[in-house]
């Protein structure tokens, strides 16, 4: 069992099972709105509308408003796409992978997670559609559905793949969240201070009554739901990276990617996970439930997969060389010394170099450490997209095709755009929905004080 | 605690407990004596509390898996018509049925369908959504949804007398036992 | 009293969701209709016409040839919408002033030409060839219907592509002898329909092509 | 790098400002930046779009049938008219493509001596200067608009006025004309008004030929060349693969260098320049010589030759030793040699040439000479020079300039505008209200020459008609109808004028032979009969001045390879035409060396002020290798003011420099650095192939010792390397044979680079311009990207020319990643590309290997005006925004000739299809048609050994393949060079 393994417990002492309740729903149902709050919201709401004054100029004047161009024909918009998918694998990984493997820390992140990785795909769902040259058709000539031309999608195409991927994995991770939610609605219709709360969550509760028939019911699809999601989220970026495994492009081309794109992604995942975790952490007072040992954990984490991403880099060095194919050498030689050798060197700063201090266990407990070195991991792996997708086009085959790539002014309004748009519903969540799973912290609530009673659980 | 008149209808009966371990042993004790009609509420699951209640676990694994096998053939029923029957066309010379390029899609399929039954399977199966439920006219019943822990009978198991089983119930030393308003 | 929702409560929210679920449906097939209907495909709809010209009479009734006016229907991509001229031809003599006549008479005299509203057309990105049809036994009735018993031209197919496809791949149902293609009620005699038409016409038969080139997307788009 | 872009981005909105979007010069952001009404617009719409494209209804059209239909139009098919076009004194004769009345497209007159089929991109690109909406439109009298009657009444009253003193003060100023009939017209007035004068004036002319003739023979001649028996050609700083008017030289070199079937010799082409021509770039021996050296050059070679020179040519160490073994080469193949004097050079080297030709016996073989070409070929320069004195001196009272733009492009010493405002009656007659328009108080409209009737004469002299495919769009008049109005007849006709004329020369039934000059667009046997000429004794001309100092500045003018001496500025197809070796686009740069660059320490972009005698011009730097040292070249053509919306603002203008005395190249300017930047649009930042094997290339040796020089064996399994061309698809390929499967050859020894099948392939498939920025951010729509990659040192490297389209692959990469199927194989081996069904993904382009893809950023065609539409081909759909779109062969061509062939009920025939490209070919490189029929022409090429498919390593089993370049150096030379 894993409080064997570390003697710190996953939660703090003295909690009952109505202080954890209240603990966790007073935030949402009785704290007064805090200013800070309000400043955060406005800046990303802020944001958010710089993101739809770009969409808005996108339709009047196209994809050119961006730096894309001939042979960069993908520019910031797949690169942030990737990297918002990326950082939407933690939330179902916590909930799901950790769940099977019965690690009991999850429980209070899970909730949170989760939450990051919907807003996480919903700014990543924005691309696909937006980077088409024709999104009034494109969005739905994808879809397989009988029409009156007879034509149908091209299944060939990653890019298909893509687009029942993400849904799959949209939606399985909508529902996965609100089915956690559905008890914890209960508890709030039921004691929340006022009735109009009552009311609202009342509705969404769906009349849930805690029967152990319903329970019962309630763990055994929790459970295969997270049997589905595991494969499923491991799919989901080994999918994206098809999007590049498939092509022809030197840099593009190679088999190592399915896995090493996952490990990114549960990297960039958790980086993110912490730099969110953390302040809110901080903010609402929630050291009792968010425990060194969380943070810890999920620092080893980050070390691993830091890793796998690292020996990624390691095996598509040792491809290239021994391939013996001169483009996919030039391509390696291109990153290294090529006009956008900077990008190359910072990327493998941040990814690879930097998070090596987390073999020391003084620094995984130092917070401010951990927050700092998430945000590295997430600007380094915003910047191996750009490595693999940018580097690779602008310099291909024939010399004479090669081209530079410059992002614009809304290249980067809309990077920021999507920053508001995840910021902006991350806030909301926060004060209307418990950040925590309250009825999973009941059961850990007497798995703990059973254990302080050392009686073995019933 | 109140007492409703003995010409109402009645629900039936909850008996309150304040712990896990109190209510396993009284969810024991009410089947072994036999009542078949009967339920316990809980603020989250608990592990054997069913067994202890004398019912059986769900079967909606199956239903699960009926869900996933159906999204994995559509799928492939889908690509395979589309690419190879209703309308051809020659893709950069590979094959019509390039059965390689099937199976992302195929597998997402599954995942999904497997989710949707699961989760609409388990709100429908539960009789869930049901706002209005005679429990709630119980004040105490709310706790269930905190700290609190009930057994229930209700009057419609063959077993209740009114009077017998609010004794039963008192036996087993609850927290309070409550009539439930139909 | 702590029930928060009425008894009504349940049936309601299961009717909301019927509801909902139910818009839905309604809201898919709509489209469908909408894009199937008159309305958009125009089918069986008359426009008005600077001269209410009857096909009826002139092709059913007089048994005019279409490639009377349609001159270069067997040679060009387009049939040819007729000029003034040809319409003199007759109406020099026969009634020469009939009112309903008097745009042509008009145009005749001021050189003016006549804007037609057209009824039967194809969007610009598809390249569709008359005489290659003309010249390979598809009638005109094919696509244009029984124009000898329209008063007003009327479109009679959608002309969507999925039109265009049922018949480009399997043409069979729609081959006739090229010298009958103009001939309003033609009716296949056995020994026709015993023929295998593709081979009559040297269009290479299906069961050469896992892909028939008559669906190739280079067929009408360029 | 961010920072950089995001002043593009607002540069471009600053500069869009209040002003009006030039058709071509693409920008998105023509009018406010986001008004409040487009953001609602656009940010609520989009529901609405979805909603709108889920059900669409098709739009009310009309069909306006003819009221009587003209003789001969079938309503969708073109009809081929054959009429003449004029540039720099030559004429070419073109087959005009015309839909229900529109001309939308030219090609070489296959009937035609100087095209012989083949065109360049100047006659490529001339359909669009029909409808350009910036061409004069109005007919102008003292700033006033006025109807041509009064007009001419009051031309006529100027004339007779003249007459009255035997035409005393009136001067006509013309470009080199000709037309018979408009020079017998305006000999006909100047006999009548025996003190009127006739100027000639073109900035790019023969003068030097001219004066080179007279020091040789005593007598003005042409020089007409036949390369194909050409064994050895020295070209002294000539470019004549670029002559003007005239594909004929290059097609006639190109065809005994071909390599293909069973010819296995080629010529060798020797080569002298300053500035880098493509001329140089085919050379097989290319020696880089200032222009002041190439005199030395030509006189030493004129020595070893046996032509006595007096003095002692000072020549250096290399350039002797190429001297040397040009002459043996020479001798050694007496009557199959031939040597060629560039324009750009003096007299003397024409004369020494003329000399060399007649000791080497290649005139009458090589070389013939035949009367002018021009009717009175006069010295340009001085005529301008006498012109711009009198009119100074008030010698002047009308001045009727028919054509050209003097103001503009006379030379700088001569002040042609200042002494121009002291004429009375300035009368100009012109396509543009350009520079000298500007300061004429009378401004007739001309009638382009698809507009008009007219004659012409190409480079032999073979005199062909200009017959017009459309009336004047803008109520234009020709030449010849003004003369006509000075002399009283208003009405006339220029139809009547050449027919006049003609009718008079014609001997047997006039009306049969002029249908027939019509049809085929010459008159025969009017080519100019050999003219028998003696040289001078040498003694009396052939002495060679001093060296000149290698050290002092020389500046060069030149042509400009798109827009030759400015009279193509406002054409966009041509501004956008990326120039031959420096791959430019929409302006002009200074060309120096590597070698001078870095002694002066500049830079590519960097402005540099070249300043000579008190004038100077700013200009910016671009390094041009093969360049000479310490010369500058700057091309002319551009800083026009009065171009119209493209044209003006363009470039810098040469002219301000080029003084009337030596009007080619001068030592002794000043070069100052200035710290301007000038942002220049180039299409190719990288012309190093990196040692891949893309342009394959073999000495002439080497390739016929090893016949399979082209087959690189790279790292590819077994399995991939034999490219089963002919069978659509690889191993599972899910098509059978069908009754066609196309595929192209390009032969790289015949390329040269010239551009003309990129404007073609412009003009055929109605691919949009983009505009400066646009380009600049590497989203050129070219469907055929024309690389030019340079080998060895940069001081006189070798030059490779690439044509690069859709090489549509059999096992293509792009079609497999497209999410809608946008992008599909037919049965006959194209790559489809559906416009319609693309939902710009932009994945396929990423994807392709070749990077042929070109991708619709913007709704590029909305800046296009509504004339500019006529010159769209009805049969190929034009493209709108977010869609991609590449080289599909030419398949509206295909689908035509399958159809014609059907309805004929028979096979197409090898030949009936040709791409635009091919047609416009002048050097025939391009080969198309059926591989499946191994008697197929294309088949047979493609059978040559040295046939590769450019990366065919990746399996993509390319249908275009190239023929390797074979180079004919002379291997007592190729040791020194790289």
């Amino acid at each position: 069992m894993s409080q064997d393994l570390t003697p710190e417990s996953v939660i703090g002492p003295g909690q009952t099972l109505s202080s954890v309740t209240d603990k966790i729903n007073d935030i949402v149902v009785k704290q007064k709105i805090r200013p800070g709050w309000v400043l955060g919201f406005f800046i990303s709401f802020c944001l958010l509308n710089g993101f739809f004054l770009t969409v808005a100029l996108l339709f009047k004047y196209g994809v050119g408003i961006w730096g894309i161009t001939v042979p960069v024909g993908w520019g910031f918009d797949i690169i942030n796409f990737v990297w918002w998918i990326g950082i939407g694998h933690a939330g179902t990984l916590i909930s799901a992978i950790l769940l099977l493997f019965r690690q009991d820390w999850r429980t209070s992140i899970n909730r949170f997670a989760e939450a990051m990785t919907l807003f996480a795909v919903a700014c990543a769902a924005t691309y696909p559609i937006l980077h088409m040259g024709r999104p009034e058709v494109g969005a739905y000539w994808v879809l397989p559905y009988p029409n009156f031309m007879g034509m149908w999608p091209q299944f060939r195409s990653p890019l298909m793949w893509d687009v029942f991927a993400i849904s799959t994995y949209g939606l399985t991770s909508l529902l996965f969240w609100l089915v956690g939610l559905v008890p914890d609605f209960a508890t709030l219709r039921d004691h929340s201070p006022h009735l109009w709360q009552r009311k609202i969550y009342g509705i969404c509760s769906l009349g849930w009554r805690g029967s152990a028939v319903h329970w019962n019911r309630y763990e055994t699809i929790y459970l295969i739901l997270a049997g589905l999601a595991t494969p499923l989220v491991l799919s989901v970026h080994t999918i994206v990276s098809f999007d590049f495994a498939i092509g022809i492009v030197p840099g593009w081309h190679t088999t190592i990617f399915p896995p090493y794109f996952v490990a990114g992604a549960i990297y960039s995942g958790f980086a993110m996970v912490l730099t969110l975790m953390i302040p809110t952490r901080y903010f609402f007072g929630l050291y009792d439930f968010i425990t060194p040992r969380h943070l810890n954990a999920m620092a080893k984490v980050m070390l691993l997969t830091g890793l796998i991403v690292a020996y990624g880099y390691l095996i598509e060095g040792f491809i290239g060389w021994y391939s013996s194919s001169e483009y996919e050498r030039f391509m390696l030689i291109n990153r290294f010394v090529g006009p956008y050798r900077y990008f190359y060197w910072a990327l493998l700063a941040c990814n690879v170099v930097i998070p090596q201090l987390l073999w020391f266990r003084k620094l995984r407990r130092n917070v401010p450490f951990l927050f700092l070195i998430s945000l590295i991991i997430n600007t380094g792996m915003w910047l191996e997209r750009f490595i693999i997708i940018v580097v690779s086009l602008s310099a291909d085959f024939l010399p004479a095709a090669w081209g530079m790539y410059y992002p614009t002014t809304f290249d980067w309004t809309m990077f920021i755009g999507t920053i508001g748009l995840f910021f902006s519903l991350l806030f909301i969540f926060i004060r209307v929905l418990p950040l925590i799973s309250v009825f999973e912290m009941r059961v850990l609530v007497t798995e703990e004080d059973h254990k302080r009673k050392g009686k073995p659980h019933a | 605690m109140h007492k409703a008149p003995p010409e109402n209808p009645i629900y039936g009966v909850i008996a309150e407990f304040k712990t896990v371990d109190e209510l396993m042993v009284a969810a024991s004790k009410v089947n072994q004596a036999g009542y078949t009609k009967t339920d316990a509420f809980s603020p989250f699951p608990v592990e054997g509390l069913i067994e202890a209640l004398g019912k059986h676990h769900s079967k909606i694994g199956f239903m699960i898996l009926g869900g996933g096998i159906t999204g994995l053939f559509s799928a492939f029923v889908m690509m395979y018509y589309t690419s190879v029957i209703d309308y051809p066309i020659n893709i950069g010379g590979r094959p019509l049925f390039s059965w390689p390029t099937y199976f992302p899609i195929m597998f997402e399929l599954t995942v999904l369908l497997s989710v949707f039954t699961a989760v609409f399977g388990m709100i429908a199966l539960n009789g869930l959504p049901r706002h209005y439920h005679p429990l709630f006219n119980v004040p105490e019943f709310l706790r269930a949804s905190k700290d609190s822990f009930f057994v229930g009978i209700e009057s419609s198991d063959p077993k209740f007398d009114l009077n017998q089983t609010k004794a039963f119930l008192q036996s087993l030393q609850p927290r309070g036992v409550h009539e439930v308003p139909a | 009293m702590s029930q928060l929702f009425g008894r009504s409560a349940n049936t309601l929210a299961l009717l909301t969701i019927s509801v909902v679920l139910l818009l839905g449906g309604i809201g898919v097939g709509l489209a469908y209709a909408i894009q199937g209907s008159s309305y958009v495909t125009e089918v069986n709809t008359f426009k008005a016409q600077p001269v209410p010209f009857s096909h009826q009479h002139h092709v059913g009734g007089l048994g005019i040839d279409c490639r009377y006016c349609h001159t270069s229907v067997e040679t060009s991509a387009v049939a040819g919408v007729p000029p003034v001229d040809t319409c003199m031809n007759c109406h020099k003599m026969m009634w020469a002033d009939a009112p309903m006549l008097k745009p042509i008479r008009d145009a005749h005299k001021t050189g003016e030409a006549i804007e037609w509203n057209q009824v039967n057309k194809v969007p610009e990105f598809v390249y569709f060839n008359h005489s290659a049809h003309i010249n390979k036994g598809v009638s005109c009735v094919s696509c244009h219907g029984q124009v000898n018993e329209m008063p007003l031209m009327r479109k009679t197919q959608t002309l969507y592509m999925g039109f265009c496809l049922d018949c480009h791949r399997n043409p069979q149902a729609n081959l006739r002898p090229v010298e009958a293609v103009t001939d309003m009620d033609w009716h296949p005699d056995e020994e026709w329909k015993k023929k295998d038409k593709l081979v009559h016409h040297g269009i290479h038969p299906k069961k050469n092509f896992e892909v028939h080139q008559l669906t190739n997307c280079s067929m009408c788009h360029r | 790098m961010k920072n950089e872009s995001d002043n593009k981005m607002w540069r471009s909105i600053e500069e869009q400002e209040g002003k009006h979007v030039p058709q071509a010069r693409f920008n998105p952001f023509n009018n406010d930046f986001l008004s409040r009404r487009e953001f609602m617009e656009w940010s609520s719409g989009m529901v609405a779009v979805l909603s709108a494209s889920a059900c669409t209804r098709m739009p009310q059209q009309k069909i306006v049938p003819y009221n009587k239909t003209p003789e001969k139009v079938v309503p969708g098919k073109p009809l081929y008219f054959a009429t003449t076009m004029t540039l720099n004194g030559r004429a070419i004769g073109v087959l005009a493509e015309s839909h229900m009345g529109r001309p939308t497209k030219l090609d070489g007159n296959a009937l035609h001596p100087a095209s012989l089929g083949g065109s360049d991109a100047y006659a490529q690109a001339a359909v669009l200067g029909l409808y350009d909406p910036d061409r004069s439109q109005s007919l102008n009298m003292a700033g006033s608009p006025m109807y041509w009657e009064n007009a001419a009444a009051s031309l006529n009253a100027i004339a007779k006025n003249h007459l009255a003193r035997r035409g005393e003060g009136f001067r006509i100023l013309t470009e080199p004309v000709v037309s018979p009939s408009l020079a017998a017209q305006i000999d006909a007035f100047v006999a009548a008004n025996p003190a009127a004068q006739w100027h000639q004036y073109e900035p790019v002319h023969r003068d030097t030929e001219r004066e080179g003739a007279l020091m040789a023979f005593g007598e003005d001649v042409a020089s007409v060349y036949a390369f194909k028996p050409a064994e050895v050609v020295v070209s002294l700083d000539s470019d004549f693969l670029m002559e003007p008017a005239n594909p004929r030289y290059a097609r006639d070199f190109a065809s005994n260098r071909t390599m293909l079937q069973g010819s296995h010799g080629m010529s060798r082409l020797y080569s002298a320049e300053a500035s880098p021509t493509i001329t140089g770039a085919k050379a097989d021996n290319r020696i880089v010589a200032r222009a002041s050296e190439v005199e030395q050059i030509a006189a030493a070679l004129a020595q070893a030759c046996g032509v006595s020179v007096q003095g002692t040519p000072s020549v250096t160490a290399a350039h002797k030793k190429w001297v040397q073994a040009a002459a043996e080469d020479l001798k050694k193949h007496e009557g199959a040699s031939l040597v060629v004097p560039g324009r750009w050079q003096t007299p003397l080297v024409h004369a020494l040439a003329h000399a060399m030709n007649a000791r080497l016996r290649n005139v009458g073989k090589t070389v013939r000479y035949t009367a002018p070409v021009e009717v009175h070929s006069v010295a340009q320069s001085d005529s301008i020079k006498r012109l711009a004195l009198d009119m100074q001196a008030g010698k002047v009272e009308t001045v009727l300039i028919l054509g050209g733009n003097p103001v503009y492009n006379a030379p700088s010493d001569v002040k042609f505008s200042e002494s121009l405002s002291k004429v009375k009656n300035r009368i100009h007659c012109g396509l543009y209200v350009d520079e000298t328009a500007s300061q004429c108080n009378y401004h007739i409209p001309e009638a382009h020459f698809l507009e008009s009737w007219g004659d012409a004469r190409a480079y032999d002299g073979t005199a062909s008609l200009i017959q017009p495919l459309i009336a004047p769009l803008y109520g234009g008049k020709t030449y010849s109808e003004v003369l006509a109005a000075f002399s009283g007849d208003a009405n006339a006709k220029s139809y009547d004028q050449v027919r006049a004329y003609w009718k008079g020369k014609a001997g047997g039934d006039f009306e049969r032979s002029w249908t027939r000059w019509l049809n085929e667009g010459v008159v025969e046997g009017s080519a100019s009969a050999d003219k028998r000429v003696a040289l001078r004794a040498e003694g009396s001309w052939a002495k060679v001045g001093r060296a000149p100092t290698a050290t002092s500045m020389e500046v060069i003018f030149r042509p400009d390879a798109t827009m030759f001496d400015g009279r193509f500025s406002n054409n966009g197809w041509l501004q956008e035409m990326p120039k031959p070796l420096s791959k430019l686009t929409w302006d002009n740069a200074a060309f120096v060396s590597a070698a001078t660059a870095a002694a002066l320490g500049i830079k590519n972009e960097q402005v540099i002020r070249i300043v000579w005698g008190g004038k100077s011009v700013d200009a910016p730097v671009w390094i041009l290798p093969g360049h000479a040292d310490n010369s500058v070249t700057l091309p002319l053509g551009y800083g026009r003011t009065h171009a119209g919306r493209l044209g003006t603002g363009t470039g810098f203008n040469a002219y301000s420099l080029r003084p009337s005395g030596s009007t080619w190249s001068f030592a002794g300017v000043e070069i100052a650095k200035t710290d301007k930047q000038y942002r220049l649009a180039n299409t190719q930042s990288h012309a190093n192939m990196e040692g891949r094997p893309i342009v394959r290339t073999a000495t002439l040796a080497k390739a016929q010792k090893d016949h399979h020089w082209t087959h690189i064996h790279m790292h590819v399994p077994e399995r991939l390397q034999n490219v089963d061309v002919g069978t659509a698809g690889g191993e599972h390929a899910p098509v059978a044979p069908a009754q066609y499967q196309w595929g192209m050859a390009i032969n790289l020894s015949a390329c040269n680079g010239c551009n003309s099948c990129v404007v073609a392939c412009q003009a055929e498939n109605n691919i949009p311009n983009v505009g400066k920025e646009e380009v600049i951010r590497g989203r050129e729509m070219h469907w055929i990207n024309l690389d030019r990659y340079y080998e060895g040192d940069t001081a006189n490297p070798d030059t490779h020319f690439q044509p690069r389209m859709c090489v549509q692959c059999e096992t293509a990469p792009c079609e497999v990643v497209c999410p809608v199927g946008a992008t599909a194989h037919d049965n006959e081996g194209l790559n489809n590309m559906v416009y319609n069904r693309c939902v710009g993904t932009k994945y396929c382009s990423n994807n392709c290997p070749y990077k042929v893809r070109h991708f619709n950023f913007f709704e590029y065609t909305k800046t296009i005006t509504p004339s500019m539409k006529m010159v769209q081909n009805p049969d190929v759909t034009v493209r709108g925004r977010g869609v991609m779109e590449k080289c599909t062969y030419c398949v509206q061509r295909i689908s035509e000739a399958r159809i014609t062939a059907k309805n004929e009920g028979r096979k197409i025939r090898d030949g009936e299809v040709k791409t635009a490209c091919q047609t416009a070919c002048p050097s025939q490189a391009i080969f198309f048609g059926d591989i499946s029929n191994p008697n197929s022409l294309v088949s047979k090429i493609k059978a040559e050994s040295h046939n590769y498919g450019l990366l065919e390593e990746l399996n993509t089993k390319p249908r275009t393949t190239y023929l390797g370049k074979v180079t004919n150096p002379n291997t007592a030379l190729s040791a020194e060079k790289s």
